[in-house]
């Protein structure tokens, strides 16, 4: 009678892999080669007419090491995770209590707020640009306003990756709140009640059972945001394509121009390979240890 | 003579209000003075002439100024094309993952995770070379293709899946249902809320697309419209406000008008799907 | 004291114009322990939450130890609540489920941990301090929300079906315990239930609701001895009346006319020889108990015809027999209104 | 029949686009072997990845029109072949000897011509003869030298506008090297294997540059943006402004004032790069394709095309032919803003190219704009440019 | 026929190692109805999904019908089954649900709508055909699991606990039209239940399990009147039976000496002045349930001492009193294996 489990073990390994193939297949050639042909490619020199490419070894990450434009995008792309993360994780917050709290026009305010995030970064960049024009944009005619003077926010080092960093918050903001907004609905309603009987002010609620409760949300929101803060470079295109002075280069892009603009593959490569070392140290904190510690269930 | 309630939640009422209008205000302002912009001829724009005239000039203007109606097509189908792809990809991989016990099971699973941070966007240089050596370049396919194993897809099948009660599936194995009958009959079904969510995230995601299909698109017959747009705003002679504002307005109205329209059930898909 | 403990006075609930409940008028002493019983949507979850001040009334007024609090926030009424869904804090342990209100409350530490043991001994939940809800039984679960009221002292506790999640076997210790705390704290309690048998067996006093208003209210025994409508006598004990129309039972044998519809008891009505009794009927069901077993019979112009008989009696399904029953035990009601008549 | 795709830097579907399709269109007409198919496909840098991404997924691109600069990194690429190979009659090569020899500057390397010029611009000054007049100067008399440019500038600043505004993105490097030349000083070497940023009268023109906004205000801080530069001119937030001249047209269409355009003002001596796109040949096609490609090419460049184009676009006609046609004539008669780049290519010098050539203009315009935002001093940002160029270029010296 | 219908002979069933069920052997005959009773985590679901080939044993036989159908697909074992959950499909509306089975299976279109029409008007849910399983009330989702089984046509019918998710009253009613459906439609019928009530009052044959075995299989007279151990006493009956220790009754009251315990149902216990009867006791509770009342008591050495009274009985808890019963009325059961004792 052993045979019979058996054989529906086997059976069941077999429908396994093959309902798996299709997405094993794909994420081979579209991550995980690619991923390797990275690497590999790291350790070569880039070939010309006058020098074919050789075996280099660390070569290429001692170039970018030595490259102060590698130094500037990786503090530009801390401040901007550093400041994109938290600042659109509490705005989403904020939006989402204030979208599932009963107040007039409640549709309008959740609709305001998402709406940017259905919004095409570059048509958003497009329409930020017409913002930030010194002399000409919003921003100075309502500076004007007040009798500031015209500021030229992404021609200069000191604000352009902040103006970039604006539209990443802006075009983020309402899409973390749809996050934030579920999980608060999952939040039974009678926990609400019990605190409120115990005499619980709405901060003390709030703050007591509502943040603690959403904090896997919170989790995922920041892993999403991370990632965001590594690829959303589309509104780059359009504002200020990194400058003035790289002030707004961020890593990505730097790999966008240095395989295609400069031609420079194994730099490129190199530099690939870590940013993927980034996100996987972040894979490897999120799965073991934040998951781990969340689930309180 | 009713009870009412005293004063403070009232108050509290007003300032949640108060705060909720404003950052709402805030928000939509960057959009509503594009609409603005593309009413208006530039000088009336970029001088907030209240007085100015509507026009449609600008709208002309800038769809004489590109096939739009090759990049809406364009985008259509890659939207499509990924979509589709995606939803037989991920069912299938969600489904496995779900209710089929394997060895190795959780350690492709957690694989399959990782790919959540290997994004596409990071790889473009390899994924090019890989899209050309597969003769994908620069057609829907080579846009599309990378991201049918989404792992985000696989992720919430599988999250999907998981929920729908044992019995279920039971019940239509005594009814005499294949391991794909119940799949098709009770899995997919059961699961259309978090399809719908889905594919909501996937097309809006895919619409708005830039820096990949910039890179593997190369004609105007493949080009979507955010690589048409970009194009379309970065002349190398300098640009027109209100023209590129017409042309951004353009191509974000089907996104926008869909989403004004269905945005209650947009909200609610998402929700429903419990997504988080 | 001579003033009841709580004091509702003609309380009426509408959402957006539909009823919710209405003409609500309660008197309850302190220390009682009162059962809001009632078919589902009757208003019984809506009477508790306006007592603990979660909704407020239309119109009414509610009065709370000599207090009215008919305005006030539910924080400030003095009461503690028990939720069917038990509504612990799922990422807080036990320990801190139950002293979540001191601590809102700012209440020292020291007295904190006292009140907290004594919980947890009452309770029978000591040993689980550090344990998540998502850890414990739904038992253990139960008894938490009980700890969190009794912890909080207020002398009011409001349950709201705190045993509907539990088993059967639980929920028949569970209730013995609430009984006993409740005695034992000399509390007052509002208890929610659909299940008349919890009514019955625990309350002081049962409140039978039907469709927002208040059918009947008063001591366990006068719900069950002397039902004011078919109602009460449908919902009230179990297997529940039977019921006869006037028309069908022997001409003369009663002084009600055939306007009336006579309730009878299945302890009240007896088996006899086919063809003899009161009248004819059919075996439909034969259930039985152990200690008893219970035929229904199928006769026209009756419903819910059941007799109870001690230990195992083997009928037949489909057999015929005859009924009997006296004649001082049967209840009259109006057949239009369902209204008790009076003798 | 022969199919050609050829890539083109311009926005798809923009003014231009109409230009150029009807020029092929001509050209079907009288070549009807041969099929053009033409791809627009934005700026410089994004037509110069689409081609390579083309070529290196196995697609052909016989032709193309790309950034004149471009041949060094082209040719060290191995991507494109040089003319030499293809022409094959006298007639050919004298057709190659018809251009203005400073427009063939870039491509010519080694001895071989790699590019022939097409959309060919150089640097001018526009400047808007209203605000001259408002101002109390002569609209007829625009700066001449780099005093009068600070002169007038502040008398303009008093009326309102900006004096001067000199775009420092999209390609700073590229005014910068008209500032330089005037100076009397060239970026580059012949073979795009030296630089020379640090030298002192490269260093003085950046010090120039700087002072206009931050000495005399007369331009506003930071960077002045390339593509809304335009705008900001037509709506008269600056009475002058340095463009293409690829920009002419538009202009003209709509300023809603009298504008005028002027040479660039001189220091030591007068002086502009040239700038825009040449045609290349690139590996990989047919001996056949080469020809239809070359055909394309002689057509399109011939003296009556040329100069149809420069009306049309304001590009500099290609050759001296050009404005000898009797269209370009007539145009210039009436509008003698027209021929001022022609005037000025005497005097213009190649466009800022270099082996490794982006990322040495991308340290330039690293350099240009720390200076201009004022995050550095320029002697030392143009430092570290050369710092940076030495250390690019050293693999081929 | 001789040949049982439903044929179990030692079925073993492990998870990881760690015990399902074991030894079991059943013979169940066509027609009838058999209930699988025991407490939670006893093995009664596993015992029904090996029945309906949702799992596969680990050893043993199970023939169906004559047909050994140990390693057949559910599919093919030509039986129903309806689930606690009722396992509705929620997409699907009642006729879809309903006619589910039978579109997998390609019944010809006239066929499906006729069994359809007899399932639905058998069930009482006629009308309600197009309605989604959200937008019925619980019962009725009951009825509707009831008709895809009955729609089957199949001879064979599982049911895992399918009441359990309806309240009292509903549970009530819906038991007797099972019932009833059952008989009329001469289905086998094997029910898993941890009511007692609902696995005496329906089934011709308990089966009572604990810890993965049988533990008694009779008829439900049969584990009432004679339970086989202190197990299946105090699980069949409520209130449960009562045990003694032998030693706290009066000396040479029994025989069976110290190693016994005794066990007395509440229906044989008497109620006597205190000082009188042969237990002295203090009332510990007193549930009144309309037409009796439950009095419990505290004494040492016994556990669950209950009196049932009939109607309402007003005794104080803490009250004296003392006890009586008939001798012939124990139970002896081992005192160290729980198991019964031959007098
Ligand atoms: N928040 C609300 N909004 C609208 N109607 C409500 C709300 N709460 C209750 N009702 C309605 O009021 C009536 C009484 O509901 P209530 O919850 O008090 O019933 P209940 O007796 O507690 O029923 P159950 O036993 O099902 O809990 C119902 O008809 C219900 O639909
Ligand atoms: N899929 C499974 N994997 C591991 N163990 C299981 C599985 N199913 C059941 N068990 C174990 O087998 C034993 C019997 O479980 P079963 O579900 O048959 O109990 P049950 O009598 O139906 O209980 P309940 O009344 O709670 O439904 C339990 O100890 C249970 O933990
Ligand atoms: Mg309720
Ligand atoms: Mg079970």
């Amino acid at each position: 009678m052993n045979d019979l489990a058996r054989y529906e073990r086997r059976r069941r390994i077999m429908y396994g892999w093959m309902l798996l193939s299709p997405a094993l297949i794909l994420l081979s050639l579209f991550a995980f080669i690619p991923s390797a042909m990275t690497f590999w490619s790291s350790l070569f020199s880039r070939g010309t007419r006058r020098n074919p490419s050789e075996f280099v070894g660390a070569g290429n990450y001692e170039l970018l090491f030595a490259d102060p434009t590698f130094s500037k995008v990786v503090v530009n792309n801390l401040i901007y995770a550093g400041v994109t993360i938290p600042v659109s994780i509490i705005i989403a917050l904020a939006m989402a209590l204030w979208a599932n709290s009963k107040i007039p026009a409640r549709g309008f305010v959740r609709t305001a707020f998402f709406t940017p995030t259905i919004l095409p970064m570059i048509a958003a960049a497009n329409i930020w640009l017409f913002f930030y024009t010194p002399g000409l944009g919003v921003l100075d005619q309502i500076g004007a306003l007040f009798g500031f003077g015209s500021v030229n926010w992404l021609g200069r080092p000191e604000t352009a990756l902040w103006a970039v960093i604006i539209v990443t918050i802006w075009k983020e903001a309402g899409f973390f709140m749809i996050f934030y907004l579920a999980a608060l609905q999952t939040i039974p309603p009678d926990l609400k009640e019990a605190a409120d009987i115990e005499g619980a002010s709405r901060w003390t609620y709030t703050r007591r059972i509502v943040l603690p409760l959403l904090m896997p949300t919170t989790i995922f929101v920041a892993v999403n945001a991370l990632i965001n803060s590594v690829k959303l470079i589309d509104h780059l295109f359009i504002l200020t394509k990194g400058g003035p002075s790289d002030a707004s280069k961020l890593v990505l892009y730097y790999i966008w121009e240095l395989a295609f603009s400069y031609f420079d593959r194994p730099q490129a490569a190199a530099l690939t390979v870590m940013v993927l070392l980034v996100l996987g140290i972040t894979a490897a904190i999120k799965f073991i240890i934040l998951d781990r510690r969340t689930h309180y269930q | 003579m009713a009870p009412k309630r005293s004063f403070r939640p009232r108050l509290t009422l007003a300032l949640d209000t108060l705060g909720a209008w404003t950052l709402a205000i805030v928000w939509i302002a960057p959009l509503l003075f594009a609409v603005w912009a593309a009413f208006h001829s530039t000088s009336d724009a970029v001088n907030f002439n209240l007085a100015g005239a509507w026009t449609l000039d600008n709208f002309r203007t800038a769809w004489d100024g590109a096939p739009w109606l090759r990049y809406f097509f364009n985008t259509f189908l890659l939207v499509t094309v990924v979509l589709a792809g995606q939803l037989v990809v991920t069912t299938l991989a969600g489904y496995a993952f779900a209710q089929f016990q394997f060895p190795g099971r959780d350690v492709l699973f957690i694989i399959v995770l990782l790919q959540l941070f290997i994004l596409p966007e990071v790889l473009i240089v390899e994924n090019y070379v890989m899209v050309s050596r597969l003769g994908m370049f620069d057609t829907v396919f080579g846009i599309g293709t990378p991201y049918w194993a989404s792992a985000f897809g696989i992720f919430l099948m599988r999250q999907a899946f998981k929920s729908v009660p044992k019995e279920l599936d039971e019940a239509a194995r005594i009814e005499g249902c294949s391991w794909f009958g119940v799949l098709w009959r009770v899995y997919v079904p059961s699961a259309k809320p978090t399809y719908l969510a889905y594919a909501l995230v996937s097309v809006s995601t895919h619409w708005n697309n830039f820096l990949w299909p910039l890179i593997v698109t190369n004609s105007e017959t493949t080009r979507p419209l955010t690589v048409g747009l970009s194009l379309f705003g970065a002349p190398e002679s300098g640009v027109n406000i209100s023209v590129i504002s017409a042309a951004t307005i353009m191509s974000i109205a089907p996104l926008l008008i869909a989403f004004l329209l269905f945005q209650r059930q947009f909200v609610q898909a998402f929700l429903r799907a419990g997504i988080k | 004291m001579t003033d009841p403990f709580v004091h509702v006075e003609s309380v009426e609930k509408r959402w957006n114009g539909q009823l919710g409940v209405e003409d609500i008028s309660l008197s309850i002493p302190r220390g009682s322990f009162v059962a809001l019983l009632g078919p589902s949507g009757c208003g019984k979850s809506t009477t508790l939450r306006l007592l603990a001040g979660l909704e407020v009334p239309d119109s009414g007024r509610i009065v709370i130890g000599g207090r009215d609090v008919t305005a006030s926030p539910a924080a400030e009424r003095g009461l503690s609540m028990v939720f069917q869904s038990y509504a612990l804090f799922p990422h807080l342990d036990v320990a801190e489920n139950v002293l979540f209100g001191l601590k809102v409350r700012r209440v020292p530490r020291a007295e904190q941990r006292k009140k907290l043991a004594e919980a947890l001994d009452m309770t029978g939940l000591t040993g689980l301090e550090k344990r998540k809800p998502g850890q414990i039984s739904g038992g253990q679960r139960q008894r938490v929300a009980l700890a969190r009221a009794i912890v909080a002292g207020h002398p009011l506790c409001l349950m709201d079906e705190p045993l509907s999640n539990l088993d059967a076997k639980l929920r028949h210790s569970v209730r013995r315990d609430i009984k006993k705390l409740q005695r034992d704290l000399g509390m007052t309690v509002i208890y929610v239930t659909h299940d008349q048998t919890e009514a019955m067996s625990m309350a002081d006093m049962v409140v039978l609701m039907k469709e927002g208003r208040i059918e009947q209210a008063g001591k366990p025994a006068e719900l069950y001895e002397t039902p004011a409508s078919t109602f009460v006598a449908g919902f009230v004990g179990s297997p529940p009346m039977a019921f006869m129309d006037a028309a069908i039972l022997p001409a003369g044998l009663t002084s009600a006319g055939l306007d009336a519809v006579y309730g009878v008891r299945p302890e009240h009505l007896d088996l006899t020889q086919e063809g003899e009794g009161l009248l004819q009927a059919v075996i439909t069901h034969c259930e039985y108990m152990g200690s008893e077993t219970f035929i229904s019979f199928d006769v026209p112009g009756t419903s819910g015809l059941t007799v109870r008989l001690p230990g195992e009696v083997r009928r037949s399904v489909g057999e015929a027999a005859g009924l009997t029953f006296d004649l001082s035990n049967l209840h009259a009601f109006d057949k239009n209104t369902g209204y008790k008549l009076s003798r | 029949q022969t199919e050609l795709t050829m890539y083109y830097p311009i926005a798809v579907g923009g003014a231009l686009t109409q230009v150029v399709d009807g020029l092929i269109a001509e050209f079907h007409e009288a070549h009807p072997e041969i099929r053009v198919n033409s791809i627009y496909a934005g700026n410089y840098d994004d037509t110069r990845v689409r081609v390579l991404s083309a070529i290196s997924s196995g697609d052909s691109a016989p032709l193309s029109v790309l950034f004149s600069i471009d041949a060094l990194d082209l040719i060290e690429q191995e991507m494109i072949i040089p003319f030499d190979d293809v022409l094959e009659t006298d007639e050919d090569r004298e057709w190659l000897d018809s251009f203005y020899p400073g427009l063939m500057a870039n491509g010519q390397i080694d001895g071989q011509t790699w590019g022939v010029p097409f959309q060919r611009s150089t640097i001018v000054a526009y400047y808007n003869k209203d605000m001259f007049s408002a101002a109390g100067l002569d609209p007829e008399a625009p700066p001449a030298n780099w005093d009068e440019l600070v002169s007038m500038g502040l008398a303009l600043r008093e009326t309102g506008p900006y004096g001067i505004m000199i775009p420092s993105t999209g390609y700073p490097y590229w005014m910068f090297q008209a500032l330089a030349t005037q100076n009397g000083m060239e970026l580059m070497n012949g073979d795009g294997t030296e630089t020379y940023f640090d030298d002192p009268a490269v260093v003085e023109a950046l010090e120039y540059w700087v002072s206009l906004s931050a000495e005399h205000d007369i331009m506003p801080s930071g960077t002045v943006e390339w593509g809304t530069l335009r705008q900001a001119f037509l709506e008269g937030q600056t009475a002058m402004m340095w463009h293409t001249t690829g920009n002419l047209t538009a202009v003209r269409d709509e300023a809603s004032f009298d504008f005028g355009v002027a040479m660039l003002p001189e220091k030591v001596r007068p002086g502009s790069p040239t700038g825009g796109g040449n045609f290349y040949l690139f590996e990989g096609a047919s001996d056949e394709e080469y020809r239809a490609a070359l055909t394309l090419i002689r057509f399109l460049t011939d003296p009556e095309r040329a100069a149809q184009w420069s009306i049309a676009t304001g590009y500099v006609g290609v050759s001296p032919a050009a404005y000898e046609t009797d269209v370009l004539r007539a145009y210039a008669e009436d509008f003698p803003a027209a021929i001022v780049a022609r005037d000025q290519l005497e005097y213009s010098v190649a466009e800022l190219s270099t082996y490794e050539g982006a990322r040495v203009r991308d340290a330039l315009n690293t350099a240009i704009q720390s200076a201009l935002t004022g995050s550095a001093a320029p002697a030392d940002a143009l430092a570290q440019a050369q710092a940076i160029a030495d250390r690019l270029l050293a693999p081929y010296r």
